[in-house]
């Protein structure tokens, strides 16, 4: 079905030590799948220092420095913390649903590590359904927020479970779409499939620099945004809105089990940042992947360069921009993002079918989602000028509220 | 095929065990000592008034409704993607009809007011 | 391989609880997944059959069995959204307490 | 005569056999629970029981629709309307009506009925291998909106006048 994988090196060894295929090929996957897993969970404590130390660097702060080169093993430290702390069960807690919760989360979280392509060949499976296999394990997030909200007994963990829900429906359709532009280009939905389609190969030399966020920036900007908002990262972190909400729909839960939303939150951020890199930035695709030695692993460097650049530009964002409102957040997910990658997968469908050679075609996609960027700020303009406009007057002298007639920028809304 | 759908199992399995055994870890490691205080509902320090099962606002379904509506076609859409090139002219406007029409539903919505959060 | 008669003896399953449900739960939502259990139970034998039917490259049973999970989709909505609606006049949504058209 | 040992099942054999007692075995949670959000977490438990059905049946994409529509949309849209109209009120008198008993015994008959029907055909035992799954998926996207257009497009309005029906029924006003 796909050429060499990694599986076929220990199978090969396994086989020739004598075991039938069979097993040998479960052995293989329990090795993989074990490491797969691993890295997600250790992985989380490098991604935590990393988010720290971001943000402190844009508070003017220091973060953490004082366990180990960089204060690297603070996080170490604060695992080993959270694993000693005493777990409390609220009482009336729903036994099923308020312990089942964490598990799933971290489930959700880990099993996308299963279709990243990490390098070529090195991809945990390579499904040919493997785009809408992530968009499936979402909902697995989905229904642990539910379930952390419902089991908790709590109003505000209820509360915020639904609000997180309805952040997570807005936005999953966005970011859905957004990938289904790339299929429509690729005609494929495996991972694997979609990296090796961004080379850029002239005079028989793979150059890996065809990516597919250049060509469609548009699409990735909606991706991206979408990704913060399924991140539950600042601009879109009102579920845990601690003003209203205290903590959001993981209020009631301690020690190891508040461990294991926090660790599937980061390593969501991380995946969502390593598919944008996957998508739209070309994955492993880089100069030089095609040599023939040396390629697989400058392909692994470049992966991880390019993921972990994303994750750092998600943490910029998270600490430049202020919280939006509810109101603002379905706003944007709803007469913003759906409309206009609607129009972007209108107009590159019947793009795709002009009679018109290859590079003319990507040109207008291009121009397409110039146009949608273009237009989408716009809108956003408007939006602000009419908010802006709205809390002046909210300043204003209580004696003239009423008095005045309603401006027209903001009746608009 | 199969077999690969092997290895999301074996994974599976394994994502499942990873997660109950560190709770269960933190079970054991940690202190054990409740008492109705600590296990109350916590509510920034208020005791509880009523019922957790208060009334929610139909706002969250109506997001849930169009939602629905875009995710069956979303699912529609992929395989016809998958299928792009070589497709009719003839199938690809029926495509695109199908996304106009959800669009239009969208559009209704919109100017029913179903998408602010009041 | 697993025989067929598995998964339509998986599928008789799913459709008699389903049946059960619907006729015996007194909530409407309950009497809605229950309804969902039975739709599952049709999609199960539709793909099975297209499994192990002759005109496989004919695809017809997974068509089918998407098309129904759309519609599942579409009843599920128009249904919660109508028990919502008569939880609001009403207040219950136990289906043997409304009996508005009983007289 | 030697009693003859049936033979060792395969590993699918025994995969399919766990799925589907799981998938029972949740499916009788749904119309048993007492309590309706258990009810919904058994329905969802029951949905990705199917979806694994669907993968042994080599229908990946349906399984993933299956996960995505069910899963994701259809059992949040359930578990939002559980919450709505308060159903969790209700848990302290019987989830059943006064009909309970005889339906038992009905669907139990209903059951016993389908399964000795399903036995007495001689079904074939396996099946011809899948066609190559990349091309099948490519292939269901074709027809959709060749063969099937028609239903394609009345299933697109049917979705449009949910929308538009669902969004009036349910509107606060």
């Amino acid at each position: 079905m796909q050429g060499s994988t990694w599986s076929d090196g220990i199978v090969g060894l396994l086989t020739g030590l004598g075991l039938p295929e069979m097993l040998a090929l479960g052995i293989a996957y329990g090795i993989g799948a074990f490491i797969l897993v691993n890295f997600g969970m250790i992985s989380a404590l490098l991604l935590i220092w990393i988010t720290r130390k971001a943000i402190s660097r844009m508070q003017d702060r220091l973060g953490p420095n004082r366990l180990g080169p960089y204060g690297l093993f603070q996080t170490v430290a604060d695992a080993a913390k959270l694993i000693s702390k005493e777990i409390i069960t609220p009482s009336q807690s729903d036994f099923l649903a308020y312990n089942l919760a964490p598990v799933l989360s971290v489930f959700g979280a880990l099993m996308l590590l299963a279709v990243v392509p990490f390098a070529p060949g090195l991809i945990g499976v390579d499904l040919n359904i493997g785009v809408l296999f992530v968009v499936a394990l979402g909902s697995i997030g989905v229904m642990a927020a539910l379930m952390a909200g419902w089991g908790s007994n709590n109003k505000y963990a209820l509360l915020a479970g639904f609000r997180v829900v309805a952040q997570l429906l807005s936005y999953e359709i966005p970011m859905v779409l957004s990938i289904l532009t790339v299929v429509l280009l690729t005609g494929t939905m495996s991972f694997g499939r979609i990296v090796e389609a961004q080379s850029l190969t002239i005079g028989g030399l793979n150059l890996g620099i065809g990516w597919f966020g250049v060509m469609m920036p548009a699409a990735m900007l909606i991706f991206f945004i979408s990704s913060l908002a399924e991140a539950e990262l600042t601009p879109f972190d009102l579920l845990e809105a601690e003003s209203e909400l205290i903590a959001g729909f993981h209020i009631e839960y301690s020690g190891m089990k508040f461990a294991m939303f926090f660790l599937a939150q980061f390593v969501n951020a991380w995946i969502l940042s390593a598919l944008m890199a996957i998508l739209f930035l070309g994955g492993w695709q880089g100069p030089g992947v095609g040599l023939p030695v040396i390629g697989p692993i400058l392909g692994f460097g470049y992966f991880f360069v390019k993921a972990y650049a994303v994750y750092v530009l998600q943490q910029w964002v998270r600490g430049t921009f202020p919280r939006v409102r509810i109101d603002q957040m379905m706003y944007f997910a709803w007469k913003v993002l759906v409309p206009a990658i609607v129009g972007l997968i209108v107009a590159q469908a019947i793009a795709q079918k002009l009679p018109f050679p290859d590079p003319v075609i990507y040109a207008i996609i291009f121009v397409a989602n110039i146009a949608a960027i273009w237009l989408v700020a716009t809108m956003l303009q408007r939006y602000i000028k009419g908010e802006s406009l709205r809390t002046k007057r909210s300043f204003e002298p209580t004696s003239l509220i009423g008095t005045m007639q309603e401006a027209k920028e903001y009746a608009m809304y | 095929m199969l077999s690969q759908y092997a290895f999301i199992l074996i994974m599976s399995s394994i994502a499942l065990i990873l997660p109950v055994a560190a709770i269960l870890m933190g079970h054991m490691l940690g202190p054990r000592r409740p008492d109705a205080v600590k296990n109350a509902v916590y509510e920034s320090g208020v005791e509880t008034i009523g019922d957790t099962w208060v009334q929610f606002r139909a706002q969250y379904y109506l997001i849930g409704l169009v939602f629905v509506v875009f995710d069956v076609e979303a699912i529609f859409l992929f395989p016809i993607a998958v299928a792009y090139e070589q497709l009719s002219m003839f199938a690809v406007f029926a495509a695109i009809f199908f996304v106009l029409l959800l669009v239009v539903g969208l559009l209704y919505d919109w100017r029913k007011g179903a998408l602010e959060w009041q | 391989m697993v025989p067929l008669t598995g998964y339509l003896l998986v599928g008789a399953f799913l459709f008699s609880a389903g049946l059960y449900g619907a006729l015996a739960r007194r909530n409407a939502i309950a009497i809605l997944m229950s309804i969902e259990l039975m739709l599952n139970a049709a999609n199960i034998n539709l793909v099975a059959f297209w499994r192990y039917g002759e005109a496989q490259a004919d695809l017809a049973g997974q068509v089918f069995a998407v098309l129904i999970i759309a519609l599942a989709a579409a009843e599920a909505a128009v249904g919660l959204a109508l028990i919502i609606a008569v939880y609001r006049e009403r207040k219950t949504v136990n289906v043997d307490e409304l009996d508005l058209l009983a007289g | 005569m030697p009693f003859p040992l049936p033979p060792l099942p395969t590993i699918g054999q025994l995969v399919f056999t766990g799925i589907a007692l799981f998938t029972c075995a949740s499916a009788l949670g749904v119309v048993l629970a007492r309590n309706l959000f258990h009810g919904a977490l058994a329905l969802v438990a029951t949905l990705f029981g199917v979806a694994a059905l669907y993968v042994m049946l080599e229908a990946e994409f349906l399984a993933v629709s299956q996960v995505l529509i069910y899963v994701g949309a259809i059992s949040t849209l359930i578990a939002f309307a559980i919450m709505l109209t308060r159903s969790m009120m209700y848990g302290k008198t019987s989830p059943l009506n006064r009909q309970a008993g005889k339906t038992g015994l009905f669907a139990v008959l209903i059951f016993l009925a389908l399964f000795g029907f399903v036995q007495s055909i001689p079904w074939p035992a396996s099946a011809a291998p899948v066609l190559a799954n990349e091309s099948m998926i490519a292939a269901l996207g074709e027809q959709f909106v060749t063969n099937y257009v028609i239903a394609f497009e009345v299933l697109g309005l049917l979705l449009l006048v949910a929308l538009v029906g669902a969004v009036m029924l349910a509107r606060d006003n």
